[in-house]
């Protein structure tokens, strides 16, 4: 244990922590903005470059970092001393000095950590007028960026190569005209990106926002003569809340569904209802596969790959393009959703496909471009119309003055809103192979589970490996999420698949959809996300039925509709292909 | 084997190749093998001298006669006369300024009479592609002294006692620096010789790569013997080919010749070194920026701790010290701690190598003991100002340092002192500047090579400079205000407490001390919106003295954007509105009517 | 190519070679050597000079005595040449006429290291040849 | 993803260069220099084949690429010119000299001219500091310049 003085009080911490956590523990909050960590995910962006955390520290001939210098014994610090509080000041001016100041029409106001900062510090005029950086707005199907607003705070190029290891981003130039960017200020559409949208999520200000498609929204439920079915996914009830001042982890399922109603959607549908066809139509490919694996079919990949998540089946495209057979060809709830929709249910109410708007909530930024696929289009379109996030449905309630906390609990409207606990848990990292898992446990043993709750396959580690005993066959499944590690399996698969997986379960983004990069702004604090996976697993838990083959509603769509998971008529509708989408070198 | 009894020595270092000096070499023997002398005389291209105002330098050995600004055509005049004839070739001696007489032997002129040369002890004496005459100077004898008669803690010991300080910049103690990495264990451990050097103006450690190349290599060695690596790097500008050329080749002899491989002469240490080249970017000399970039990542810094000897290439322990430093340590392995802390002052041990340049009569490269003042740098072995011009200031330190003035002549040159009075060692440039320098101008030349040069990680440097820049550009343009002044230096200030690396930390320096010495000028600036040394041009305005021209036109036909307007033979005159400063109509003017107010 | 295989390899290494640089170390201390210039103009080389030269830097050699040789211009002892002119260190710089090799071995062993006169000074009027 | 064209020799001397370091991404720069030293520059399809090669992603070469000035994605002049700016010639009025070349030539520091004669570049002390102020064209060093002898090295190379 090392002691040390911060602002006349005594602390005591353990060796090689840094003044920042230091102080934090003694209950003194150094300001920070690049500094950013999302504990226990290895996910840590700690340049030492934005200079706000400067402390002073007696005997130094220089100002320290808090977030990079560690602790010594009889360090004596100082974190608001006049020197300290110019600098920091100064330093925020600067940047303020190269940022447009356009708050009032930016979409992070009041989410913005240098807004948040320049207030506290009270900052009121910019000493500084100079040049200041002005690069092209660019945009994505998810993602929005105006370079103009950003910072360099690196948070974005840390997500994008670290933790993801996507490479699209990276630091270009130098010195002023230093900035994160694509390969030659290319549009971020023609890089390797794969619209996950991490980099929104971490980024501290307006510089990465995403594509706002509420006003399209609006305009369709303005439209007489459209139809207009939403559809909300798992991990969006449990975070929702928090725009509107709930406490992270609070479930708002009811709620929800009863400001959608208030909205003017047509049908309040839940995408938990297409999670649970999900596990019937994988589950049955995966027990297909092991069975032609096993009857010794040499055609047949194992182990099969989840592709509920739109970042990762992009991903696989573009850098895998050789193991496309591996993935399940399972289309993503939310498009298994949309395909329902537009097809059985808008037959089933009368409505021509092109009168019907499909519209969806996800806590997702890469489920815009998911919906804008070609595949899942018929005759130009769509599926799903609109994939809003959780950030732009609050905004949406706020906008039409309406209180989540007001709302009284609603159900959502049948066929399409039936769930169990086990569509409910897709939210969170190891959901959908648990279950799966719960399903195929059952089809395959043709015997019922005792204990459903697979703990194994729970919690915050970025990669979990279980073997889970089908009575004597033993299936190796792992779950990963943060698609550097969904890198890693893949090229030890392509390496011939060494620990022998069968399954393995992939999602982009940190916890899963709950940290999703629609979801509110968790600003690093990871307890909101582990929150927000306790509520997903009190949801489930107090669920009736919590095994997807178990739903009414589905084995009722199967019989009327389907006939049998991956039938004729689920491949048609409930099964896509992929692309090999990786770039390519011709020679000329 | 040819006995020569002649040797002539022809500078080849950049400087002087720029000015032909290869075809004097090749004339020399020409010439000499049309006489039938080619195994009398021997012509030797060896590295620079150090007195490049007067390159290129032909040295006649052993009568130590001493030729400069020699041109190709010479070499015939030089074999005829000096060779053949024994006279020597007065119109190609150095010519004392003081009483204009011709001198012969450069140990008798005053730009080498104070020089102490260590580092530069072999530039400009041997061959530097001629491993063997490395040898016979006793090159690798103390590496061979260090694996056969020393352990690492006693080679470490010694650097300790001797004093020396790092020569990049910031004058970390060596033996120190050799100490921490020897103490950090690991499988692999690295020696790195930063020859990244940047800073505009200074250019000892190219002189000595391409000088003396051995004794990097022999220092590196024996650094590695002390610190426990097998693997050294040399970290090169790719801008110096001359250099990297020389230190392959030299990499090459030490190989062949087993003083660098495995089991180096019998001790069973094993050192090799390898080539890394720089792509360009000043920041880079900071050490954790060199070692991103020699793992191939833009060269940002990180924050130290950790230190590369903790944690650095690949990180692994890793030793990073300059050139000039390296060149250091085979003399103090050989003569001794005690032989080496003798020289300099009380906390400054040994010499220093600086480029000298700027307004100054001898321009070149100087190696002067620590303690030396400035007077006797600028006066004696400079020369004394161009022009016999008035001393202004001098710069040191390079965009790291400051700009001292007349009050500082007189204080001893060390570490320390430099420091103290706003400036800074840095790798040794020192650039002397008279009254037509502007110091504004000089304070808004750093920090637009900053600016340039800044790896944009962290906010003061990246906006910080840019700012400070822009505010010297407001006030160099006349439209600077007191507040502005203030504002300068409280930016700068805070520049300097909170920048993430050295580069960022010192990058205020040019304008903090010109700001403390030349408050005046500034002032001066901003409230009379005059520049005293005419060099800011918004500052000026021309004028044409109706009684002196004679409308001759040619200022009129001369000048760039038609502001000067008046009829064949009557006085001209300008509208200022139009007027771009150029100076072209001053320069053609013959008879003096044209001013600057 | 010969290895050097330990510190005494290098030493006998530096030792062959060193008397290539030899020219060029002691004209870094000649005032510390004896100094030898050699008449060599036309009159002088036809008298033999040049061959003078290579026995006495043989001679000088073989005695171990630390010597630098130069060649200058006439000195102006036309009717004496060869002629050279010895400086020894802390003695006035002398001029001989007429030098063979047996007069060089004289210069050597008597004038040089012992300090005795020997025949053939040319009593000096001339100005010191290094202008 | 977009598809890359080069001609098939450019391919294959990229990925010899790329062989001869393993194919190491940590080799990059190395690489980028011997690259640069085969085209005279690094254009973006380039820059994407060397990236693939080395298994790293294209942003990130090219952040380097932009980070390190001696790397360009400018083919440069047949004559190129670079101008020392370092301190020793800026005090002895470089400045002035590198106008009167831009002037000139009618291009920026960083620009080649329309014809792809010249390309004007400054560059940091070539150590000629002797010869203050310096301009290289090629290989060829110019000393102790003033603004007057501009014209008259641009008709060296202009006929």
């Amino acid at each position: 244990m090392v002691k040390l003085t911060i602002d006349n009080k005594p602390v005591e911490v353990a060796e090689g922590t840094t003044i920042l956590k230091a102080a934090r523990q003694a209950g003194i909050n150094i300001p920070t903005l690049c500094y950013f960590e999302l504990d226990g995910m290895k996910f840590e962006n700690k340049p030492g470059g934005c200079r706000v955390c400067v402390v002073e520290v007696e005997g130094r001939k220089n100002l320290a970092p808090a977030c990079a210098t560690d602790v010594m014994e009889g360090m004596v610090v100082h974190t608001h001393s006049a020197r300290v509080i110019n600098a920091r000041k100064t330093v925020v001016e600067l940047i303020l000095s190269d940022h447009p100041n356009d708050c009032l029409q930016c979409s992070k106001s009041g989410d913005c950590e240098l807004q948040t900062l320049a207030q506290k510090l009270g900052i009121r005029e910019i000493p500084f007028k100079g040049e200041q950086s002005t690069y092209k707005k660019d945009s994505t199907l998810s993602v929005e960026r105006d370079m103009d607003k950003c910072i360099m705070c690196r948070r974005c190029e840390t997500m994008c190569n670290k933790i993801q290891s996507v490479g699209a981003l990276s630091a270009v130039n130098r010195g002023f005209e230093a900035v994160v960017s694509p390969a030659f200020d290319q549009p971020l559409s023609e890089s390797s990106c794969i619209n996950c949208g991490q980099c929104v999520q971490v980024c501290p200000v307006g510089a990465l926002s995403l594509v706002d498609n509420v006003a399209d929204v609006m305009k369709a439920i303005a439209d007489p003569t459209k139809t207009v079915v939403v559809q909300t996914a798992p991990a969006v009830r449990v975070a929702l809340g928090e725009e509107f001042g709930m406490e992270p982890g609070s479930i708002v399922t009811g709620k929800m569904a009863a400001a959608l109603r208030r909205l003017g959607f047509n049908y309040v549908f839940d995408t938990d209802w297409s999670a649970d066809l999900t596990i019937m139509e994988e589950g049955t490919e995966l027990l297909g596969r092991i069975g032609k694996v096993l009857g010794g079919d040499k055609t047949a990949k194992l182990p099969i790959f989840t592709s509920c998540c739109p970042g990762w089946v992009s991903f696989y495209e573009k850098n895998f393009p050789d193991m496309l057979e591996y993935p399940s060809t399972a289309k993503s709830p939310q498009q298994m959703f949309g395909a329902v929709a537009k097809n059985y249910f808008a037959e089933k109410i009368g409505v021509k496909r092109e009168d019907m708007v499909v519209v969806s909530i996800m806590p997702c930024l890469a489920k815009k471009s998911e919906a804008a696929r070609e595949e899942f289009k018929v005759n130009g379109n769509p599926d799903v119309d609109f994939s809003l996030s959780t950030r732009e449905l609050a905004h949406m309630i706020k906008q039409c003055n309406l209180n989540l906390n007001d709302m009284p609990d609603e159900d959502f409207d049948s066929p399409l809103g039936e769930s169990t606990g086990a569509a409910v848990i897709f939210g969170a990292t190891g959901g959908v192979m648990e279950a799966a898992v719960r399903t195929a446990y059952e089809v395959f043993t043709k015997k019922k589970l005792d204990n459903i709750d697979f703990e194994v396959l729970r919690g915050f580690d970025g990669v979990k490996t279980a073997t889970v005993d089908f009575a004597g066959t033993p299936i190796n499944v792992a779950v990963v999420y943060g698609l550097n590690n969904a890198r890693i399996i893949m090229e030890e698969v392509r390496d011939g698949n060494p620990r022998g997986f069968h399954a393995v379960e992939v999602m982009a983004c940190p916890g899963g959809c709950i940290g999703g990069a629609g979801q509110p702004y968790h600003h690093g604090d990871s307890s909101i996300i582990r929150k927000r996976m306790e509520a997903t697993y009190r949801e489930d838990a107090g669920k009736p039925i919590r095994k997807s083959h178990e739903n009414p509603s589905i084995i009722a769509i199967y019989k009327e509709y389907f006939g049998e998971p991956c039938g004729h008529k689920s491949h048609e509708l409930l099964h896509t292909h992929y692309f090999d989408r990786s770039k390519k070198v011709e020679k000329e | 084997m040819a006995k020569y009894k002649m040797h002539v020595l022809v500078c080849g270092g950049t400087g002087c190749k720029a000015s032909q000096s290869a075809q004097i070499v090749d004339n020399l023997k020409a010439v000499l093998a049309e006489k039938g002398m080619q195994d009398e005389v021997q012509v030797i291209t060896t590295g620079c001298f150090g007195f490049c105002e007067k390159g290129p330098i032909v040295k006649m050995m052993p009568d130590n006669t001493f030729y400069t600004q020699v041109t190709p055509e010479d070499a015939r005049t030089i074999v005829e006369e000096h060779i053949i004839k024994g006279r020597k070739v007065t119109n190609l001696l150095y010519t004392d300024p003081e009483n204009n007489e011709h001198v012969s032997d450069s140990k008798h002129m005053g730009f080498y009479k104070k020089q102490i040369r260590i580092a530069l002890r072999n530039c400009g004496f041997i061959d530097p592609e001629n491993i063997d005459e490395s040898i016979s100077r006793g090159g690798y004898e103390a590496l061979g002294k260090c694996l056969t008669e020393m352990k690492p803690e006693d080679v470490i010991q010694e650097i300790k006692l001797s004093g020396l300080r790092g020569r990049g910049g910031g004058g970390f103690p060596t033996g120190l620096k050799w100490e921490i990495a020897s103490k950090n264990h690991a499988d692999q451990k690295y020696v790195v010789c930063n020859a990244d050097e940047g800073d505009p103006g200074a250019f000892m450690d190219r002189s000595i790569m391409e000088g003396d190349p051995h004794s990097i290599i022999e220092a590196m060695a024996i650094c590695g013997y002390a610190i426990g690596a097998t693997k050294g790097l040399v970290y090169i500008r790719a801008e110096y080919p001359l250099a990297i050329d020389r230190l392959q080749i030299a990499i090459r002899q030490a190989r062949e010749y087993g003083l660098l491989g495995q089991d180096i002469m019998g001790s069973g240490f094993d050192f090799d070194i390898e080539l890394r080249y720089g792509a360009g970017a000043f920041v880079c000399g900071e050490e954790t920026a060199l070692i991103h970039s020699m793992e191939g990542k833009r060269g940002e810094p990180t924050f130290k701790p950790p230190f590369p000897a903790v944690s650095g290439y690949l990180g692994k322990p890793t030793n990073v010290n300059n050139v000039e430093t390296f060149a250091n340590i085979p003399v103090i392995i050989t003569k001794g701690a005690d032989w080496f802390n003798k020289i300099g002052t009380e906390k400054s041990k040994g010499t220093k190598v600086f480029a000298l340049a700027g307004q100054i009569n001898n321009v070149g490269l100087i190696e002067v003991p620590m303690g030396i003042t400035l007077r006797e740098v600028i006066y004696e072995i400079g020369g004394g100002i161009k022009d016999g011009k008035e001393f202004k200031a001098v710069q040191t330190g390079g965009p790291s340092g400051g700009c001292l003035t007349k009050k500082h002549l007189d204080t001893p040159i060390d570490y320390d002192n430099l420091i103290a009075a706003g400036s800074m060692m840095g790798s040794g440039g020192m650039v002397v500047m008279d009254e037509t320098s502007c110091m504004v101008s000089i304070a808004k030349f750093y920090l637009e090579f900053t600016c340039e040069e800044s790896c944009g990680k962290c906010t003061p440097c990246r906006i910080g400079n840019k700012r400070l820049c822009e505010m010297l550009t407001k006030i160099s343009k006349g439209n600077g205000t007191m507040e502005d002044l203030y504002e300068l230096r409280n930016l700068a200030a805070v520049i300097k407490d909170t920048a993430l690396c050295g580069l960022g930390q010192t990058s205020p320096n040019p304008v903090l001390s010109t700001l403390d010495n030349f408050w005046d000028e500034y002032v001066e600036h901003v409230v009379d919106k005059k520049c005293r040394a005419g060099v800011c041009k918004s500052l000026m305005s021309y004028e044409i003295d109706q009684n002196k021209c004679v409308g001759c036109t040619a200022c009129a036909r001369n000048c760039p954007v038609g502001a000067i307007k008046g009829e064949k033979k009557m006085p001209h005159t300008i509208d200022l509105a139009v007027c771009i400063k150029c100076g072209a109509c001053i320069e053609r003017c013959k008879f003096g009517a044209i001013s600057i107010k | 190519m010969t290895k050097v295989k330990s510190l005494a390899d290098l030493k006998a290494m530096r030792e062959k070679f060193q008397s290539n640089l030899d020219v060029r170390e002691k004209s870094n201390n000649q005032d510390e050597m004896v100094q030898i210039k050699v008449a060599m103009a036309t009159c002088g080389i036809a008298s033999g000079a040049k061959q003078i030269m290579e026995y006495m830097m043989e001679k000088a050699d073989a005695m171990k005595i630390r010597a630098v040789f130069t060649q200058t211009g006439c000195m102006g002892y036309c009717h004496a040449e060869p002629t050279i002119e010895v400086k020894v260190p802390g003695r006035e710089p002398l001029v001989f006429g007429h030098v063979d090799s047996k007069k060089a071995d004289e210069i050597f062993e008597k004038y040089i290291v012992n300090n005795e006169m020997v025949d053939g000074i040319i009593p000096v009027n001339y100005e010191v040849i290094d202008k | 993803m977009a598809t890359i064209k080069l001609s098939e020799s450019k391919i294959k001397t990229i990925k010899d260069i790329c062989k001869s370091f393993d194919n190491k991404s940590g080799e990059v720069i190395n690489v980028l220099h011997q690259v640069q030293g085969a085209f005279g520059y690094l254009p973006a399809e380039v820059q994407e084949v060397v990236a693939m090669e080395l298994n790293m992603p294209v942003a990130q070469v090219y952040g380097i690429v932009s980070f390190y000035s001696f790397f360009t994605m400018q083919p440069k002049g047949e004559h190129p010119i670079s101008i020392c700016l370092g301190t020793a010639c800026y005090v002895r009025g470089a400045e002035k000299v590198l106008d009167e070349f831009k002037r000139q030539l009618n291009i920026n520091v960083g620009e080649t001219t329309k014809d792809g004669k010249f390309s004007l570049n400054c560059l940091r002390c070539v150590g000629a500091c002797g010869l203050a102020p310096v301009v290289m064209v090629g290989d060829k060093v110019y000393g102790r310049l003033t603004p007057d002898n501009v014209k008259d090295i641009i008709a060296e190379y202009n006929n």
